[in-house]
């Protein structure tokens, strides 16, 4: 999996750049010009968007569903950075966010709910995420499992036992307070597209502005210099296992909001598409280097991509060659456009 | 001074260029080498040696320049090409594949194999016979590499080099991670070659051992040739420093003050032990003190100032600071009661390289740099900056990768970690190891500062020299345990190697 | 248990007979697909409540499984376990044809539920639900309502496209459109569960922006659907459902809101599977039948359920 | 990803052996012993298996039902092992062991098998996962793409390929000389399984014995130094990928003969078991350390495991509780028991 700093490595060495007045670009030169890639991917998918779709497509209330749909994906996109970041991965967060709406919507949180208001659930979808991101940080940091095994081992527990509580049922969502709280708009926006935009700022903050994401990047970069350094590795870790469990519990709260509904197959194999966003967005898999903004980008590129597919009524397995085809291409487009900014 | 080239060159390097993106490394460099002879090639830490030698095995493209080989010109489009021209090369970041065996290494890429599948037994028996050659026959041809220490490795490095049929073999810092018995046996086997004509390109940046063994210097700085042919005999260190820095460094340590009688003791170690590695150590550093660790390479000091650190667990002992005890184990806490470790291995133990230098810098400080977790980048940069100031960071840039920084530089970003820190007692695992001669003696500088400003340090070194005359009292170290102690005035080279008994690398 | 079969003799109103005295023990080895989907996993559930009514029964269900590879060795353990008969709802039924068809030659009776295998002779007996015909059915209650429209833009949400019951479903709707000169002019696929349902309508409805009607393949992933249509606040179209959930059924019978009509895929097909199992098992005939011996082939019926008929359904429907 | 390296790093540094006699110890230290933990786990389930099965379990038929299951995705997961040693990964081989049955169960195909026999099939399947596999490769080693990404790609692109030449049919193989040649045993163990066997004797000699093998360990250690070497090491992780597109077609020609059909859907969500396999084996997610007879332990393993939950007739929802648990059980077990050795 380290592949990427691996074939960076002999292929393209790390950027260097050089010492006096370049400084400035030299600085540009980093998340900024990778994400120009990406952003340019994005814009040439609208073209094609507009092109094809024309009004359908460029309006204020197809952007406004393109944005709806990004954001349950997006907030778990989210955790997901930081875990990728510390050179981890999450293989569970679909099965775990199926398991927050099962559990947040059984009959007897429901019926707190409806005595208590909505935050009975929230509170109960949150905690279930955090406990289950805390487990697998555990098992990772303290029991030395390879983050892929230990995340797929609560990929299946968490499904199954999800299937458990909800007894493979749907269960529908009937607390008038939590819909009102989370469904609909405010300000002509879906409340959850706002709830979306909340934790990116948050998620940017904590990895920019704070010392946790200043340990985060540490720890993907070179974790035995940061254990040397002071830092508590392990706990470290825990915690940021535990912060993706946390986004994935809001996520099951925005998707108990947007479908009205538990369910145990909620967020099936989701993981490959959130993983997928995030790296295609500039995070390394390798651990050492994390963008937020690059992690929405990603988000938005996969979620207009099907928009656009559904716009131009595609056939869902040439919708399929061709997603394969594009994120290829992106990526590829990606590397040729921040490649000539190395030299600047 | 220069000698005229009275054989013809075996090998020519004229008008080299080499340009990265956003980095000219070579801008020019001429270097010819005479069959038999041993070329030293000396520059400061960055001048483009390592470069030059990647060019010339074949790992980088030239972006202009000639290179001949028995003033024919040839082109070296890959390392395979190099090789059959006959240029082997011991590459200075140890190139070594963990997971493999030792007779694997060796012969990874020219494997001896009929239709494709490997010849054991045959490599198996070349490889005892290198390592026989080499000295140390107790390395296995099976043993994994992964397994080796470090100059463990740089033997079978060396091995690599030899069992290809070489008539110019490249060294690249090839010492830095060898003691001085090891050294002795290295240079034997460069003896041995060049009596057979094969030339050798030996890059260092201790010069005695450029005096021991080489015939003719080239300097380079700045990607630029600055000197070529100096015979190394007869040019006085002064002028090679001068040519290297441009500028005439005092190659000396500073003066010890002495520790006043009554100064505190800050470190207090006692009974320390590391089941299988080291066994009972006791040493108290004073407040303003330096006490050096000598011995040989694996003699468990890098492994006793990390068990102090807390970044091993001791099996017995205790560790004062100030007279408290600190939890065995604990790094964070540690550094929370004011001790900087600058571990051996500055890159893969010390340093996040993708991360700026001033994020590097202050990574250990957050306690005081950041309110409730919140960082004030302006504030954290100042602190970084006005730290890099005080050393004469180069260039002064925090903003800049830490990759990008020389050696010696890096070592010096280490360093501020713990100024900005402001701790109390500094544990030093080889500072020098690959710093060029201008680097070193800032960095020594620097040290006895600190010390007079009142910090403990612990310095351990495999440079014998450098222990003696930076310290103010030595522990000998042998096998895991103290075998001596005194002032640093007191010992004497030799005696300290008397002490230290022939051990293995291995 | 006793109370077990009052509940039985409730429930199944009508075929009353001593077929459902207990007799010699059976053991039925259950598999089917993984339970990602709210029919599927009543499928499930309904297979393993029927057998709880019989105490002559022990039903061994093997985990839920979307790898035939792992299926077909789920019925070679149960061969080797020599159970007395086999209910398999094949994941694919072709691949599992000849897994079953070696049960068979050993001896075991195998129900082969909803996915018909490749060889008749592979199954003592088969319980089919109609997929094709349930396509059909949604395609002829479109057409009736809009069969004087000749330009209604009808839109399909499929299930998992690479299924093949998806493709059956969809060829049935397509001709029974065809008949009266409608065609989907748009369709996507969901993958039957609630959450995709829900983010492809939410697209669909932005590239189709006027629609007349839409059939969705399954009521599960119907939950999502719906739930879209209210988010974007549209209500121009009626919307078929499909397999026949009970929340569906519900509202259809508020009949507030854009479902009118669901096509039902009966979910108790591997309950009437087990049941045919154990009667295969202790020989027993169909009641109702003249003829004796569990018949070959039965094909279950996939009436269209609308506001006028829901209150005889909705006890039967599945919760999903 | 390089998790793995990295919390062994500070938890337990690089061991190192005594220089002289303890030479033995210290080679049996490695591949064996760890291999040892694994055996230990495979043994205890097998020993939970008879307590709980008794001679359901404990008998030659079940050995060979538990054998047959494995084949497939044992095969898959010789040929990902590879990937896996140089610190690659390949998302596609579910999707692409789709492509291949339904490619060399076509119409055209299965007339040419009529005439030509059943090598014709053999051909197809081999051809059409080698050629997925070397797009892979080429994507990877000379596109710089990460390999998570490219092939997350090609796992898309296949399965709508897949689709689009079934037309979302499952075709049914009706060539009588394929079946004979595959199906059905062979001194009274399936073709399968022999099939299987020989890839896996293959591979160990692949990888242990030859040129092929060592540069694979060697790129995956340190790909630097195997360039440094003169090793072209972006051609060889092409031939890396190819191959395991390779032992994907196998796989796909085992599945016909197995299922005697062509699906799209075949192999569905392979991936993650079979890389489950390959990890919890003992090779390592970050490169440089591969091994065959751990992945084959891996891969029972999980085949036994499925076979005990049939064979107690668990809840499906409870099995997957219990599986989760278990995977990460085995892989302490594994440690704790592999950890001793290494101080030895
Ligand atoms: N791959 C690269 N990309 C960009 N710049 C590089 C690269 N390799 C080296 N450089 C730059 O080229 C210059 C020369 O580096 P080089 O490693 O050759 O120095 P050196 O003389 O070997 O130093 P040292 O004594 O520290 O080993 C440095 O400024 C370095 O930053
Ligand atoms: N993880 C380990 N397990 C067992 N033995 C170890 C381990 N790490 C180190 N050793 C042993 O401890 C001894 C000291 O190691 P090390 O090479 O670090 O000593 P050193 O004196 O610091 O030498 P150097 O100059 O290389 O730093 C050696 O015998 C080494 O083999
Ligand atoms: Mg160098
Ligand atoms: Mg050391």
């Amino acid at each position: 999996m380290s592949e990427q700093v691996k074939s960076q490595g002999p292929a393209a060495p790390a950027p260097r750049t050089p010492a006096g007045g370049a400084r400035g670009l030299a600085r540009l030169s980093g998340t900024t010009v990778r994400n120009l890639g990406l952003v340019v991917a994005l814009l040439l998918l609208c073209l094609v968007g507009f092109l094809t779709g024309g009004e359908r497509f460029a309006s204020l209330t197809n952007l406004t569903i393109i944005l709806s749909l990004a954001s349950v994906i997006g907030v778990m996109s989210i955790g997901m950075t930081f875990v990728i970041t510390t050179g981890g991965i999450d293989l569970s967060v679909g099965s775990v966010l199926g398991l927050t709406t099962v559990w947040a919507s059984t009959l007897s949180t429901q019926t707190m709910a409806g005595q208590y208001g909505w935050i009975v659930m929230v509170m109960c979808a949150l905690l279930v995420g955090l406990a289950a991101g805390l487990v697998n940080g555990v098992i990772i940091a303290f029991g030395n499992v390879v983050a892929f095994i230990a995340t797929l081992a609560m990929l299946v527990a968490a499904r199954g036992l999800a299937e458990l509580i909800a007894n493979r049922r749907t269960q529908i969502v009937d607390v008038p307070s939590f819909e009102g709280a989370f469904q609909g708009d405010l300000l002509g926006v879906p409340k959850i597209v706002w709830i979306f935009a909340l934790v990116v700022v948050a998620g940017w903050f904590l990895l920019n502005r704070t010392t946790f994401g200043r340990r985060t990047v540490a720890i993907g970069g070179n974790p035995e210099a940061a254990r040397l350094a002071g830092i508590k590795v392990k706990r470290h870790m825990m915690y940021v296992y535990g912060l993706a469990g946390l986004t994935v519990g809001i996520g099951g709260v925005m998707m108990l909001a947007r479908t009205g509904a538990g369910s145990s197959t909620n967020g099936m194999l989701i993981e490959l598409d959130v993983i997928a966003a995030v790296v295609v967005g500039g995070t390394l898999l390798a651990g050492g280097r994390g963008t937020i903004i690059g992690t929405v980008i990603g988000v938005l590129i996969f979620a207009t991509l099907q928009n656009v597919f559904i716009i131009n009524n595609l056939d869902s397995s040439v919708q399929q060659i061709a997603k394969g085809a594009i994120i290829v291409a992106a990526v590829l487009l990606q590397q040729r456009i921040s490649a000539p900014s190395r030299s600047s | 001074m220069v000698i005229e080239d009275q054989a013809a060159p075996l090998l020519q390097m004229q008008g080299i260029v080499k340009h990265f993106p956003g980095a000219k490394a070579l801008d020019g460099v001429d270097l010819d080498v005479l069959p038999g002879e041993v070329h030293c090639l000396l520059g400061q830490n960055g001048a483009g040696k390592s470069t030059l030698i990647k060019v010339l095995a074949g790992a980088h493209q030239p972006t202009a320049g000639t290179i001949r080989l028995h003033g024919e010109e040839i082109r070296i489009a890959h390392p395979v090409a190099a090789l059959e021209h006959g240029i082997a090369t011991m590459y200075q970041e140890l190139d070594v594949v963990d997971g493999l065996t030792v007779a694997e290494n060796i012969y990874l890429g020219h494997e001896l194999a009929s239709a494709g599948f490997t010849q054991r037994r045959a490599v198996a028996a070349r490889t005892r016979a290198l390592m026989q050659r080499l000295g140390h026959p107790e390395i296995g041809p099976h043993r994994e590499v992964g397994t080796l220490s470090a100059a463990g490795k740089q033997i079978v490095s060396m091995a690599r080099a030899l069992s290809r049929d070489a008539r110019v073999i490249v060294m690249d810092e090839p010492s830095a991670v060898l003691d001085s018995g090891e050294v002795d046996n290295l240079f034997r086997v460069v003896d041995e070659l060049t009596a057979q004509g094969i030339a050798i390109i030996y890059i260092s940046h201790r010069l005695e051992e450029i005096r021991r063994i080489g015939d003719r210097i080239t300097v380079i700085k700045d990607g630029v040739t600055v000197s070529r042919n100096l015979d190394v005999a007869t040019t006085p260190t002064a002028d090679l420093i001068k040519l290297m820095t441009g500028k005439s460094v005092e190659h000396a340590f500073p003066d010890r003050p002495g520790v006043p009688g009554d100064a505190e003791t800050r470190l207090e170690v006692s009974g320390l032990s590391l089941a299988g590695v080291f066994h009972d150590v006791s040493l108290r550093v004073r407040a303003g003190e330096i006490v050096g660790l000598a011995g040989l390479v694996g003699s468990g000091r890098s492994e006793i100032l990390e068990t102090i650190y807390g970044a091993r667990r001791s099996s017995s002992g205790t560790v004062t600071l100030d007279g408290v005890t600190l939890r065995p184990g604990s790094v964070s806490g540690a550094v929370g009661a004011g001790i900087g470790l600058a571990p051996e291995e500055r890159k893969s133990q010390g340093l996040v390289l993708d991360e700026p230098v001033y994020r590097n810098i202050t990574l250990s400080s957050f306690a005081r740099i950041a309110r409730a977790g919140w960082l004030d980048e302006t504030a954290e940069k100042a602190a970084a900056a006005e730290q890099a100031a005080a050393l004469d960071l180069r260039p002064p840039d925090v903003n800049r990768a830490i990759r990008t920084l020389s050696g010696g530089n890096q070592q010096k970003a280490m360093l501020a970690r713990w100024l900005v820190h402001g701790c109390k007692v500094l544990l030093l695992d080889e500072p020098t190891r690959g710093v060029d001669v201008g680097a070193r003696s800032e960095i020594y500088a620097l040290v006895r500062r600190l010390a007079d400003a009142g910090t403990a340090v612990l310095v351990v070194s495999s440079e014998i020299p450098e222990v003696l005359g930076l310290a103010d009292r030595v522990l000998v170290v042998s096998d895991g345990q103290v075998v001596r102690e005194g002032p640093a005035d007191s010992i004497s080279e030799h005696d300290v190697l008397d002490m230290v008994m022939e051990g293995s690398v291995a | 248990e006793p109370p077990a079969q009052e509940n039985q003799t409730e429930a199944q109103a009508g075929a009353v007979s001593d077929n459902d005295e207990p007799g010699e023990k059976v053991v039925i080895g259950f598999s089917a697909p993984a339970a990602d989907h709210g029919w599927m996993g009543a499928i499930t559930t309904a297979a393993e409540a029927e057998a709880e009514k019989y105490e002559d029964v022990e039903l061994r269900v093997a985990e839920g499984t979307n790898d035939v590879n792992v299926q077909i060795s789920q019925i070679e353990g149960f061969i080797a376990d020599g159970v007395d008969a086999i209910v398999l709802l094949p994941f694919d039924g072709a691949a599992l044809t000849d897994v079953a068809m070696e049960a068979m030659e050993a001896g075991i009776p195998v129900i082969n539920v909803d996915r018909e295998f490749s060889d008749p002779f592979a199954a003592r007996a088969t319980v089919l639900g109609d997929n094709y015909g349930m396509g059909v059915s949604a395609g002829q209650y479109i057409c009736e309502q809009l069969g004087d429209k000749p330009d209604a833009v009808v839109a399909e949400i499929a299930g998992i496209d690479s299924l093949p019951l998806t493709q059956d479903r969809s060829k049935g709707f397509a001709d029974a459109l065809d008949e009266c000169g409608l065609d989907v002019d748009n369709r996507v696929a969901a993958e039957f569960t609630v959450q995709s349902g829900e983010s492809v309508t939410a697209n669909l409805l932005q590239a189709a922006p006027e629609i007349d009607a839409i059939w969705n393949h399954d009521d599960d992933q119907g939950v999502g659907v719906l739930q879209a249509i209210e988010n974007a606040g549209r209500d121009e179209f009626f919307l078929v459902g499909g397999a026949g959930s009970a929340n569906v059924m519900r509202e259809i019978q508020e009949g507030d809101s854009v479902v009118q009509a669901t096509v039902v895929y009966p979910s108790t097909q591997a309950a009437d599977g087990v049941k045919l199992a154990r009667m295969v098992a202790q020989e027993k005939n169909l009641s109702d039948l003249a003829s004796s011996g569990v018949p070959r082939t039965i094909q279950l019926f996939a009436p269209v359920v609308t506001a006028d008929n829901v209150e005889q359904y909705l006890p039967n429907a599945f919760e999903s």
